[in-house]
């Protein structure tokens, strides 16, 4: 067991940096598991009324553009992969290039959050827009409008996480930088990570949900 | 406590063969997955199939990312513990719900929604109420 | 026995079969937990008495429980709850499956009223009557929110959903007069919502009926409230859309005002048509019923007699689902009225 | 450990978490101290008690007689509707396991603090935060939706129904972070000899609620979401003017909210364990089954949610797939009652204010737990769905069972939390009070409910005049057992004879440590080598003689 006394990171009610390090990691998968059902709402309204306006969904799903879906869903994915090969880094104790992985990230969360800006841009012209406010009028009934309230409630929610995980990205990533962790104590880098691959993680269930069916 | 051979940082610190490796390997089946979830959607697979077909894809590439990406695959119980729990909520909360407006009185659904017209007419008219289930099946 | 303990739990009169089997469980139910409740209870306060402190030095024995233990705590609770539920469930069940040959009537709730349709037109506002001894199945649905048709004596309660129908039924067993509640809160006059069941001899209720459908006191009850506004969407009249669609009514007559074969329909309710004899007639839903049932005996004036005649093709409830398809076609223009109406009532997003 | 009872004057811990490291109000509100942070939780919500307490009473004295009493029907609509919100979300849910819990989990399982003592700090202001919203909202009109906020009413109705949605939102959020922290404090810092086996039933208990208060606050928190984004800007999603389905709105809050109904009750279980051991003096009969339990309610907890839908138009099948869950969920409450009932054997009991509530809440829970499997046996809901039946089973349970707790729980950590005691033969008297009181208060609402009152009704037919007249009586018995409780507690801060580390002779872990405890709990951590709720080797054990019979009757 690592002695962490003299790490400044152990809080006073831990006996050691490694009992810390758990209870942090089990923290935060206990609050990604609180994300995960915030997001179920969601899901679960998208089946009911995929399930009632099959055909409307369907329709409205054919309309959107799937290129843009799927290029997110690859840099999402990739970005994924920087994340991890940044904590890889971090466990090595290159924090320079951990940080700079991290910025990696956050560029291909910027491409991300630019593409969906195009679509939504897109939306708004054509009148694709949620409830009351849908004005295409291609489809009929209202499955048209319901699905475009999913869409954005769904993409915009997740969108959200994007911004937050890169906020949390950039900070963890600059202290990684200047050099804030070391090869026995690295658990931010963890847990910003964690949170990064659930933003992937949803998006992956988004993506066909949206997009393909 | 037994479980904690797991990605301590010490072990971090001194695993000489790095993660790089899985990583990438993850990467590329997630690349692949995606494009063939891609490439399948076009085909246009005619009812559930297809949307059976995407939603086992996407499950797939979730429990890579879940497994090697956020490292379930080497950790301890109580975190798997928790995902795996927020799974069968997940599923509780969209099963039960579906299963309500799949099997309800038709036209307690949205009018112009799944009710054809015919389905209305049957329900208003039809002497025989809509399939109800029966008791026994409890 | 059945008397004694409906008046000693404050139970209302048992108006149908259903309601004397649901109180049968209701008795059962009470009888169970009482027994239960004395034989915890006793336990608990013998154990009390026999084991109070009689010293500040006391000490007790460990006492564990045997699987045995175990076994009886789940499995007796267990067995009576199972045993309720096998009883419950089928009533309910039976509940949900209304007879076949029911009458129909629909039943529409709103701020803060009820109406009731018949079969072949006639409506009636707050007063429900059905005969005794016929099974009745009432299709609901509501106008605004959500609201619950709620009569205790027949222990049936089911909720009305705006836009879309609910079905329960009953056979009530004896002529009489019983309260309609709302039972899903709905707002300010919430516990006004009230109507009233008015169970008739059947004979007295079929020459009712008859009455009504000839059409002398036409449907005055279903006149608009002033002030009412009609939601889209959320009415019998979306089933009317699908059974006029159906049946091809909008092949002649167009729902946005346009000259077609036909009249257009909006707008039409209430409307003064000039008829081909010069005559004025004020368009309410005798007109409508009839204009369907008989096309060519009132044709407006500047149209061809060209509509066939749905008797027998469409169905009593189905006309009448028109009907409220035709009514709530309008223009919000044209939507006169006073403009005072409830003080509170909720207004539907433009 | 301290000897069964404490023979030498009881001693007033000096040096104690309420003065150490400071007494400044600053000190207080900036403290990363658990225990601080659960008694501000205390005050908190026994504020939010007063103020829903209040609505409470005048919703009474308007139900007096039919028709208009003392407010008109709209203020009838907010004052039930308030009532309901600050009940729930500022005290029912908070109240235990934030209030009590973060006081004694630490203590309990041997720890210094909570795991992440900061988010527990901003859980306590996010509690404020989510209070203040809503009191905002309360003063800008309130809200006429009642609690459950059904749409399409919710989404539609003018009062000022977003701020109170978005004040809930955030306590949601309150609830969430208390919940992470207790189960990964019990997770990671227990201290070394509490295992899983010997950990208080209290911590078992919070730990179930906290399982729910993680995974079903999400999805209230996204439905309230919802329901403010379709009231504000019409969305559509639950308006069936725009295709969406109301009843989906009823599936998304049972799933939280019949669950949070085992949030509120777990937590006086939790009480109730302990209070019942200790004044016994009796080991608990059946740890495991007890502690096991409360896993089983947390988790088929989730599956009964539909059991509320019988009358809106849900499908037969997920009626018959939701009451025969609901009975399961019976189970574990009645295996609870049976093994308390069952740990009083050969026991040693003293007659102190928690015991009673102790009785009083045995009564309460089998009452509210009968009438609610009754409700689901669906065909006995059909009439009693939407009436006073469901009022008077679910203040059985929400009011009397958990309040009973509270009161237990209030009582029986009174000397731990502020080193003294309240006068007992105020307490005994209050309790009785108490009791009575909510028995002549929803009793008669059982019988209105078979009658056919339906809920929220401001106005009621003159044949159910009498059992309000009842009712409202009952509820003024209430309101003075309170005032007693409060007043005598207060005095007793002041003026309370000093408790000692041990007053109840409880074996209980937390009773190891002074009272008040000092700032880490311990000021030298035990070896927890005993159960908590083993009291079988008291001295002199050897010579009962009814020692011997007890294992023989462990396997009758």
């Amino acid at each position: 067991m690592s002695s962490g006394a003299a790490n400044p990171a152990l809080a006073h009610h831990f006996e050691s940096l490694e009992k810390q390090a758990h209870a942090q990691r089990l923290g935060m998968w206990l609050f990604l598991a609180t994300e995960i059902l915030l997001f179920t709402a969601l899901f679960a309204a998208y089946g009911v009324y995929r399930f009632l306006y099959a055909d409307a969904f369907s329709e409205a799903s054919r309309g959107l553009a799937t290129w843009m879906g799927g290029v997110n869903t690859f840099v999402l994915v990739t970005s994924s992969l920087t994340v991890a090969l940044g904590l890889d880094a971090a466990a090595r104790g290159d924090g320079r290039r951990s940080g700079g992985l991290f910025f990696l990230s956050i560029g291909m969360g910027l491409v991300f959050m630019a593409l969906k800006a195009v679509e939504y841009r897109h939306h708004f012209a054509s009148g694709e827009l949620p409830g009351q406010y849908y004005t295409a009028g291609a489809i009929a009934g209202s499955g048209g409008a319901l699905f475009f309230t999913l869409y954005f409630l769904i993409t915009g929610l997740h969108a959200f996480h994007v911004l937050i995980g890169m906020t949390v990205l950039g900070v963890i990533g600059v202290k990684s930088w200047r050099g804030a962790y070391s090869p026995e104590y690295h658990v931010p880098v963890e847990l910003a990570g964690l949170y990064w691959h659930l933003v992937d993680l949803i998006w992956i269930f988004v993506f066909p949900l949206i997009y393909l069916i | 406590m037994s479980a904690s051979h797991a990605s301590t940082p010490a072990r971090h610190g001194h695993a000489a063969h790095s993660h790089v490796a899985r990583y990438l390997r993850v990467w590329l089946a997630l690349m692949v997955l995606t494009a063939l979830t891609w490439g399948l959607s076009r085909l246009h697979i005619p009812g559930g199939a297809g949307v059976a077909v995407a939603l086992a894809i996407a499950s797939v590439k979730g429990g890579l990312v879940a497994l090697f990406f956020m490292h379930l695959y080497d950790q301890r119980g109580a975190n798997r513990l928790v995902f795996l729990t927020s799974l069968v909520f997940v599923a509780l909360l969209i099963g039960l719900t579906l299963l309500d407006n799949a099997t309800r009185f038709p036209l307690a659904n949205p009018p112009d929604a799944g009710t054809s017209p015919r389905q209305v007419r049957d329900a208003i008219l039809g002497s025989q109420p809509p399939a109800t289930p029966h008791p026994a099946s409890h | 026995m059945n008397e004694l303990l409906r008046k000693l739990l404050f139970l209302p009169e048992q108006l149908s079969q259903h309601a004397r089997d649901v109180d049968g469980l209701h008795f059962f139910v009470v009888l169970t937990t009482m027994a239960a409740a004395a034989v915890i209870f006793a336990t608990a306060l013998f154990f009390m008495v026999r084991y109070r402190r009689r010293s500040e030095t006391e000490t007790t024995p460990e006492v564990q429980p045997g699987h045995w233990h175990e076994a009886v705590f789940v499995g007796v609770p267990l067995a009576v709850f199972l045993l309720w539920f096998a009883i419950g469930f089928p009533q309910y069940v039976d509940l949900t499956r209304p007879p076949a040959g029911a009458m129909d009537v629909f039943v529409q709730g709103k701020k803060w009223m009820w109406k009731f349709a018949y079969p072949g037109g006639p409506s009636s506002l707050d007063v429900l009557r059905v005969p005794a001894g016929r099974p009745v199945r009432l299709l609901i649905t509501s106008r605004d929110v959500i609201h619950s048709f709620f009569v205790p004596e027949l222990r049936v309660k089911q909720d009305a959903l705006p836009g879309r129908y609910t079905q329960t039924w009953f056979a009530a067993d004896k002529p009489g007069r019983y309260q309609v509640f709302c039972a899903e809160y709905c707002g300010l006059s919430h516990s006004g919502m009230l109507a009233e069941l008015v169970v008739m001899a059947p004979a007295e209720f079929d020459a009712w009926l008859a009455e009504q459908r000839r059409g002398t006191a036409l449907a005055q009850d279903a006149a608009p409230t002033p002030g009412e506004t009609l939601l889209p969407g959320s009415s019998i009249g979306e089933q009317g859309r699908a059974v006029a669609a159906q049946q091809g009514c909008l092949k002649c007559h167009s729902v946005d005002g346009s000259r077609h074969i036909g009249p257009t329909f909006l707008d039409l309710y209430q409307r003064q048509e000039k008829l081909s004899t010069g005559e004025l007639v004020p368009v309410d839903e005798g007109y409508l019923t009839k204009s369907m049932m008989d096309p060519a005996a009132q044709v407006v004036a500047g149209y061809q007699n060209v509509m066939p005649s749905f008797q027998g093709k469409m169905t009593p409830p189905e006309v009448a689902a028109v009907v409220e398809y035709i009514k709530s076609l309008k223009t919000p223009a044209v939507h006169a009225g006073p403009s005072e109406g409830p003080v509170y009532e909720s207004t539907p997003r433009k | 450990m301290s000897p069964l009872p404490a023979s030498e004057a009881p001693v007033y811990a000096e040096r104690n978490y309420l003065n150490t490291p400071a007494t400044g109000l600053r000190s207080w509100l900036t403290t990363l101290d658990h225990k601080r942070i659960g008694v501000m939780f205390l005050i908190a919500t026994t504020i939010a008690f007063a103020t829903g307490g209040f609505f409470a009473l005048l919703i009474r004295l308007e139900l007096l007689t039919p028709g208009p009493t003392i407010v008109d029907a709209m203020t009838y609509n907010r004052l039930f509707t308030l009532h309901g919100v600050v009940m729930i979300f500022l005290f029912m849910i908070p109240a235990i396991p934030s209030g009590f819990g973060n006081f004694l989990l630490p203590i309990m399982v041997g720890a210094k603090d909570v795991a992440f003592p900061r988010l527990n700090l901003l859980s306590f202001y996010l509690y404020l935060l989510g209070a203040v919203i809503a009191l905002w909202g309360m003063i800008h009109g309130g809200a006429d939706t009642g609690w459950t906020f059904y749409t399409p009413y919710s989404t539609t109705t003018p009062t000022k129904v977003v701020p109170i949605l978005l004040g809930a939102f955030v306590l949601g959020f309150s609830s969430i972070l208390t919940g992470l922290n207790f189960i990964v404090t019990t997770h990671t810092l227990r201290a070394p000899g509490i295992t899983w086996n010997k950990l208080p039933l209290f911590v078992w208990s919070i730990y179930a609620t906290s399982i729910i208060q993680i995974l079903a606050t999400p999805v209230l928190g996204m439905t309230l979401l919802l329901v403010a984004v379709e009231h504000a800007f019409g969305w559509g999603i639950f308006d069936p003017a725009r295709g969406g389905d109301p009843v989906l709105f009823q599936h998304f809050f049972w799933f939280y909210s019949h669950p949070a109904v085992y949030i509120m009750i777990l937590p006086a279980m939790a009480v109730i364990s302990e209070v019942v051991c200790a004044f016994s003096r009796k080991n608990i009969f059946g740890y495991k089954a007890v502690a096991y339990s409360s896993l089983g309610i947390a988790f088929v907890g989730f599956f009964t949610w539909g059991h509320h839908l019988f009358t809106s138009g849900q499908s037969a099948y997920n009626a018959g797939v939701f009451g025969v869950l609901t009975m399961f969920v019976g189970i574990f409450t009645a295996i609870k009652i049976f093994n308390w009932v069952a740990t009083l054997y050969k026991g040693s009991i003293s007659f102190k204010t928690p015991f009673i509530y102790f009785v009083g809440f045995l009564f309460f829970l089998f009452f509210g737990g009968m009438t609610g499997v009754a409700l689901a046996t669906v065909s006995l809901d059909i009439h009693w769905q939407d009436t006073y039946f469901v009022v008077a089973h679910f203040h059985f349970i929400m009011v009397g069972s958990t309040m009973m707790g509270f009161l237990a729980a209030l009582h029986y950590w009174w000397p731990k939390i502020t080193g003294r005691m309240y006068n007992e033969r105020w307490g005994l008297v209050a309790a009785v009070f108490v009791i009575l009181g909510f028995i002549f208060t929803f009793l008669p609402q059982f019988l209105l409910g078979n009658e056919g009152m339906p809920r929220r009704y401001f106005n009621y037919p003159e044949r159910y005049w009498a059992l309000n007249v009842a009712s409202t009586a009952g509820a003024s018995v209430l309101a003075i057992g309170f005032t007693i409780v409060l007043v005598y507690i207060l005095v007793a801060l002041r003026h309370g004879e000093v408790a000692g580390p041990n007053p109840w002779g409880s074996r209980g872990y937390e009773w190891l440590t002074a009272s008040p405890p000092p700032l880490e709990n311990f000021e030298e951590v035990p070896e927890f080598r005993r159960g908590p709720h083993e009291y079988h080797d008291l001295p002199g054990e050897a010579a009962a003689p009814a020692a011997g019979a007890a294992p023989g009757a462990s396997h009758v």
